[in-house]
């Protein structure tokens, strides 16, 4: 497990998380290459499926950061993410899904230092948990489907 | 009909009368009034500056022996139990995990759903539209209604009357007969607690109100606490003194003052009980 | 089959200093649809863009992803370019490879291969970028200006100066607002009337303005540019083209017992009047709640004393319908009166009065001719009690918030009275004393050292009437919290400023946010504090939120600029990263069921109802569509939407799971 | 049960509907819908405590809304899914007669959205079993739920009947048969399962009228109403939400509270 390099996705908001991020990279603080970002306009618009679709294609861990309460450069976005986020959570956690392989969090555009704390608190986490190998194994059943089928 | 009912220290001590003249009324308005079993302090006013999960105990440990003996709605004379038993109820719906701490130190089911009324809710749901035609004698005075504390603050917490300006009593009295005046006193402090500890700030704050109620001309105080009885009556002597004027205003409960006007007599009532003497003529109907 | 051309920007060192920046176009390049990879120093430079401008032109390329620093710095720079090289703009996209990737990890091959995954997926996504254009959107160069006090007084005239026709409604007979109440203003104590009147007289001359007074909004549809607003225009019962304003009229009235408003209800008025001497439009009306003729059928005593004959007591309200490309909003606000008070005697006692009844009482031209006499009996008071924050930052009373004028009018009442009855003695009750503005601390210093104002820091709990007194009992914090009784002739409340009556309606009207106290909500509370979050709406003044008078200025100057940079073209470009509605094949015409649910979910209000019609004109189905007008992009609709219904442009749910799928798999 | 004959036949006759939604026996001796257009068909009505079936689900259809006026047989959730789809704009309540019953048995005409919000409000709530179950599975540790819900999903061979038995699932073009893109996998794989039940049970959060009509078609007997309840359990616990008690009640996940919790926030 020493040499275990995590999969995470990040799904940010553009107005906030994405410009912290961006000031993480303009004050140099550095942080794990396990996470990559992929930009929303808002976290209002983060579908849930797309955390399954992250987790069915291998990622062992995923982070969706937006802006802060009242932030919300739509002004609400973010409101109705958490609202999501709360019921969506719930249901994961009822399914046995390890809420822990979700990160949710707040990052505005002058926090580029805690963007930097988030995604190295999560690789560490995600490292310890391991692989998510429950998920993982499930979605080889599909691949395997498929080679079967393209044989 | 049947309704529970917890009296609380009080009104089986300083507050008898209070006791005789609720029962009085109730039995006078065909209302059984069930005492609930094995019933405790409700922890005022000590309590709740002493122990945190003290004070909520003993507030839910009645409310659950309420529960348990199918009481699903229970009146509570005494101002300051009807407060702490309201608080408790609000504090554990409120909040999930204190309910199950205090769940677990009473060792009782408590689920909250027991209505509590105090002494004005339980007269305006069950009494008031019987009254009129039950008057024998007109309340035919000049009456200050005086509320205290307990009774309606905080009103987030009990949902009851105006908080600066109370009138529920004015009205019931104003069916009485009576003229209930306009004051500023309503729910001035009456020095509460400090009856017995500091009887010079109790002498001075009821004596303000008394002042003001004897200024405007009140011919009768008429109160729902026996704290607050305690204080306007029982420390007479103090207030006097403090107002350097001898008052001779009675104090009553609300329940004596109907008790009076559907035509109980004085000892039914425990009139005669009153440091200040109720020496009143009514005009009978 | 997609032409896509990937551009691997060194950034000087700053990114392939640790990003492998050949291996990762080497990589790139086995990617099926890229026909070009490859890196170079500096791609924002003028050689870096015309590298990017002739492939886009000899590869013959459909997609372009440049991979440099963030989008947020040079996306425009790079769709440019590209857009100059005949593709469409939004065909291009850009990888973070320097904020993202270089900038925060080490040189090592984890880095590289990161930095290839990034591009790997904007690559993927950009295979389903769509060609978009520009949305216009046309612009009526005409506004709607809602309220006629101060704020919307001086919008009205920035806007006109500007060369811009305006339309300035007011519910009141009058234009002048609360500010033609106010006797002095602070800190100067210039009469307020004296600065306001000229104003509201160019309102009435403007040939750039119409006015509409004892009108308003009854209905606004449409979106910026194109808004189409209703108005009712209430029957004076007069023609105001014949009347000349000589007021006749008002001095014969019977009914002459009726409290006036402007007074605040401390004089009299008529039942036919004009609200001040100094009203625009200078023409009276009759108020039908209270004219005998409109009640018994029988006086017109009025009608017979017009010499113009303007008289029209059949008179119905008019409807006006005009277009207007904005509108902006500045409906003032209102004070607690003194009835809210139930420890201050619930408006019981008659010399207990509110800060505006004070202003009335000072004012030279008001029922006391300015002199300060109580209300009970005419008595000049001897003492006055002041009670800042009657209200005000009192979550008990469900006014958390500072009503932000009250420190310093009460100041301004407190030095007036003492100016006016030197021997009389002014108590002020505060909390504490908020002075923040030019000339203001120096002001209320003035009040309390030169003018003799006793400030007791602390509250009132209690005011009642002993023996032709008011007994006021406080605290004084700075003595140990010891109760203070002062025996007063009169108490003057600065009560809390509340929405005006009617805000929340008015704001549902025109799908305007609004905060917990019905005050209007702005775009963003730093950035965009005059317009609303509804685009083509701009605020001003005290109807956002509690604010003096140079701030009612200020904010309706600065609304009256949102309106005129709005006016300065006749088309409005629009980003067309918005979300829409899919359209099918019939019979369904759409996959959206029309269970709207998405409609409470836009903070914009851009999701409308769409009617599909038959051949008959009979409705066959209604669902959703996006207003582009008013669609801001967040898509928020797009993630709430249980069939994928709506999609949104730039972010589509083809692109986002593209890119979650190819960030996660192997090239 | 005559009482329903007696009235759904009175209805008929005298042109008050056109059709009555009920329920008859079938042939394995289940319950099944029946669509009754003539008073003399009304006496194979039946009513008893095996009718299962939530019939607000073919109040959506477009072939039963051309009939006209309908009356339908309504149990508190079948009522409480006739406010949902009103409130979703999915029926023309005009055309709708709700018949249910009180505590003695009679039969009670429901004819307008009001009507319908105070009988559910006087009727109350009450808890069952499936609470109990929930709690038994929130109990489980992480890797307990997980192997409980993947033999359940095991079963699962994507026949979709408890999409159609939902009345809820009204939407013409379900995301699940969409291919551009693959929101969830076609075939009945484990992946796929998980996807469409997690799917179903969001789109269902905030709306379901717990009728237990899904976990009743589902040929397998996965306990699909678990998942529904629990997020009607946590949506009434976080925002006070209960789908059915108002009339204009806004969706709860189209809506927010700026205190709702967000202690799972970093």
């Amino acid at each position: 497990m020493e040499n275990f390099e995590p999969k995470i996705v990040a799904f940010v908001c553009n107005w906030c998380t994405y410009a912290g991020a961006d000031l993480t990279g303009t004050s140099r603080i550095k942080y794990s290459p396990d996470v990559k970002i992929i930009r929303f306009p808002c976290t209002g618009r983060i579908d849930f499926m797309l955390l399954l679709k992250a987790f069915s294609n291998g990622a062992d861990g995923i982070i969706v950061s937006g802006c802060h309460p009242n932030d919300c450069h739509y002004t609400s976005g973010n409101f109705h993410a958490r609202r999501r986020w709360i019921v969506f959570r719930s249901l994961l956690d009822f399914l046995g899904i390890d809420t822990k392989r979700i990160v949710f969090s707040w990052v505005s555009a002058a926090e580029g230092a805690k963007w930097a704390e988030i995604v190295n608190t999560t690789v560490d986490e995600i490292k310890k948990l391991g692989p998510y190998k429950e998920y993982q194994l499930i979605a080889k059943e599909y691949l395997t489907t498929k080679e079967v089928i393209n044989e | 009909m049947k309704i529970g009912f917890y009296p609380g220290c009080s009104l089986s001590g300083t507050a008898r009368e209070y006791n005789e003249s609720v029962k009085a009324v109730a039995k006078a308005f065909q209302i059984e009034l069930v005492e609930i079993k094995d019933w405790n302090c409700c922890g005022a006013s000590a309590a709740h500056n002493i122990d945190h999960v003290l004070a909520l105990s003993l507030p839910a440990r009645i409310l659950a022996l309420a529960e348990e003996q199918g009481l699903n709605e229970i009146l509570v004379p005494c101002a300051a139990c009807y407060n702490r038993l309201s608080s408790t109820q609000h504090r554990l719906l409120e909040d999930e995990q204190l309910k199950k701490k205090i769940v677990d130190t009473i060792e009782m089911k408590y689920n909250g759903n027991v209505r509590i009324l105090n002494i004005i809710q339980f007269l305006e749901k069950y009494i008031s539209n019987e009254i009129d035609q039950n008057i024998t004698r007109k309340f035919s005075k000049k009456v200050a209604c005086y509320y205290g504390c307990l009774l309606v603050r905080p009103n987030k917490v009990l949902d009851f009357d105006r908080e600066e300006d109370p009138v529920s009593m004015d009205k019931i009295m104003k069916q009485l007969g009576a003229n209930p005046l306009q004051w500023a006193f309503k729910t001035e402090c009456c020095g509460a607690g400090l009856s017995v500890s500091k009887t010079s700030t109790v002498a001075r704050l009821s004596g303000k109100i008394l002042e003001d109620a004897v200024l405007r001309g009140a011919e009768a105080i008429i109160v729902a606490c026996p704290m607050c009885h305690a204080n306007l009556d029982m420390r007479r002597p103090e207030i006097n003194n403090y107002l350097k004027k001898k008052t001779n205003i009675p104090v009553m409960y609300i329940t004596q003052a109907i008790g009076i006007a559907i035509g109980l007599s004085e000892k039914e009532l425990g009139l005669h009980r009153h440091f200040v003497p109720v020496n009143m003529d009514f005009d009978y109907l | 089959m997609a032409r896509i051309g990937v551009f691997i920007c060194h950034c000087g060192e700053n990114i392939s200093a640790t990003v492998d920046c050949k291996k990762v176009a080497d990589e790139i390049l086995k990617i099926p649809g890229v026909v070009l990879s490859t890196d170079y120093k500096y791609m924002c430079s003028d050689p870096g863009q015309t590298l990017i401008k002739e492939a886009v032109k000899n590869n013959k390329l459909t997609g372009v992803v440049v991979s440099a620093c963030s989008p947020r710095m040079h996306e425009p720079t790079f769709r440019k370019a590209v857009a100059e090289a005949g593709l469409n703009p939004f065909l291009c996209e850009m990888v973070n490879l320097r904020e993202h990737c270089s900038w925060v990890h080490e040189k090592n091959d984890m880095t590289t291969q990161k930095a290839i995954d990034l591009v790997k997926t904007i690559v993927e996504k950009v295979k389903h970028n769509e060609a978009l254009q520009s949305i216009k959107v046309p612009v009526t160069r005409k506004a709607l200006v809602i309220g006629g006090g101060v704020a919307g007084i001086q919008c009205a005239l920035d806007i006109a100066n500007a060369g811009h026709k305006v339309i300035l409604i007011e519910r009141e007979p009058s234009i002048g607002g609360h500010m033609s109440q106010l006797s002095e203003t602070f800190p100067t104590l210039d009469c307020s009337q004296c600065i306001l009147t000229p104003r509201m007289v160019e309102i009435a001359q403007h040939s750039n303005i119409t006015l509409y007074t004892y009108s308003e909004l009854e209905k606004l549809e449409g979106f910026i540019g194109n808004f189409n607003a209703t108005i009712r225009k209430r029957s004076r019962s007069l023609d105001e083209k014949i009347c000349t304003g000589c007021g006749l009229c008002t001095t014969k009235c019977p009914n002459n017992k009726i409290p006036n408003e402007f007074e605040q209800g401390l004089g009299n008025r008529t039942a036919i009047y004009v609200p001040f001497p100094q009203a625009v439009p200078n023409k009276p009306v009759i108020d039908k709640n209270n004219c005998t003729y409109y009640k018994k059928g029988k006086c017109k005593i009025c009608e017979k004393l017009c010499p113009a004959k303007a008289i029209r007591f059949d008179q119905p309200d008019e409807m006006l319908e005009i277009e207007v490309g904005a509108v902006v909003l500045a409906t003032g606000f209102n004070i607690l009166k003194t009835s809210f008070f139930p420890e201050y005697g619930y408006g019981q006692y008659k010399d207990v009065i509110d800060g505006l009844q004070f202003e009335r009482l000072a004012s030279a031209s008001g029922p006391t001719g300015g002199v300060i006499k109580r209300p009970s009996d005419g008595q000049i008071p001897q003492t006055i009690v002041f009670v800042a924050c009657a209200g005000s930052r009192d979550a008990a009373k469900g006014i958390p918030y500072c009503s932000k004028i009250c420190c310093m009018y009460t100041a301004k009442h407190a030095m007036l009275y003492k100016h006016k009855v030197h021997e009389g003695k002014a108590f002020v009750f505060y909390m504490d004393i908020r002075a923040a503005g030019k000339n203001y601390d120096e002001f209320t210093r003035r009040a309390i050292e030169e003018d003799g104002a006793n400030y007791i820091r602390g509250r009132v709990s209690r005011i009642y009437e002993r023996n032709g007194k008011l007994i006021v009992i406080g605290a004084d914090t700075l003595l140990n919290g010891q109760q203070v009784e002062i025996e007063a002739d009169m108490v003057v409340l600065a009560s809390a400023s509340i929405a005006n009556p009617g805000s929340e309606e008015l704001a549902q009207k025109l799908h305007v946010s609004y905060n917990q106290y019905k005050f209007f909500e702005e775009a963003h509370p730093k950035l965009k504090p005059v317009e609303t979050n509804t685009a083509g709406i701009m605020l001003a003044g005290a109807c956002q939120s509690p604010k003096d008078i140079p701030e009612s200025v200020a904010a309706a100057s600065g609304a009256a600029s949102k309106v005129i940079g709005l006016f300065s073209n006749s088309e409005l470009t629009r980003d067309p990263l918005i979300a829409h509605v899919n359209k099918t094949a019939p019979p369904l015409f759409s996959t959206c069921v029309g269970c709207f649910l998405c409609e409470s979910v836009c903070p914009y209000k851009a999701i409308e109802h769409e009617e599909i019609k038959n051949r008959n004109g009979e409705v066959i189905r209604t669902i959703a569509s996006i207003n582009p007008g008013l669609c801001q992009g967040c898509g928020t609709c797009v993630a709430l939407c249980r069939t994928k219904s709506i999609d949104i442009r730039g972010y589509s749910n083809t692109q986002v799971f593209t890119e979650v799928v190819a960030l996660l798999n192997e090239i | 049960m005559n009482k329903i004959i007696e009235v759904a036949g009175e209805m008929l006759t005298n042109g008050e509907v056109q059709l009555v939604v009920g329920y008859e026996k079938g042939s394995n001796g289940n319950e099944r819908p029946a669509f009754i257009d003539a008073p003399e068909a009304c006496n194979k009505l039946i009513f008893d405590g095996s009718c299962k079936i939530n019939l607000a689900v073919y109040l959506t259809k477009k072939h039963i809304k051309q009939k006209g006026k309908i009356a339908v047989i309504a149990q508190k959730a079948t009522l409480a899914s006739i406010v949902t789809l009103y409130t979703e704009n999915q029926i023309a309540i005009e055309n709708i007669v709700a018949l249910t019953f009180d505590a003695n048995s009679n039969v009670v005409k429901l004819r307008n959205i009001d009507e319908i919000i105070e009988f559910l409000k006087a009727a109350g709530k009450s808890s069952d079993e499936l609470d109990d179950k929930i709690e038994e599975i929130e109990k489980m540790s992480t890797e307990e739920r997980w192997n409980f819900w993947q033999e359940q999903f095991s079963k699962c061979f994507k026949c979709y009947a408890c999409r159609a038995a939902c009345p809820l699932c009204y939407c013409e073009r379900c995301t699940v048969d969409q291919n551009q893109p693959q929101w969830v996998q076609v075939p009945a794989t484990k992946t796929g399962n998980l996807e469409w039940h997690i799917m179903r049970a969001m789109h269902l959060a905030g709306r379901c009228s717990n009728c237990n009509a899904c976990s009743n078609a589902c040929p397998q007997g996965i306990p699909l109403n678990l998942l529904t309840r629990k997020l009607s359990q946590e949506i009434f616990k976080e925002f006070k939400y209960e789908p059915g008690t108002a009339v204009h009640q806004t969706y709860a996940l189209s809506d927010f509270n700026i205190k709702d919790k967000e202690n799972f926030i970093k």
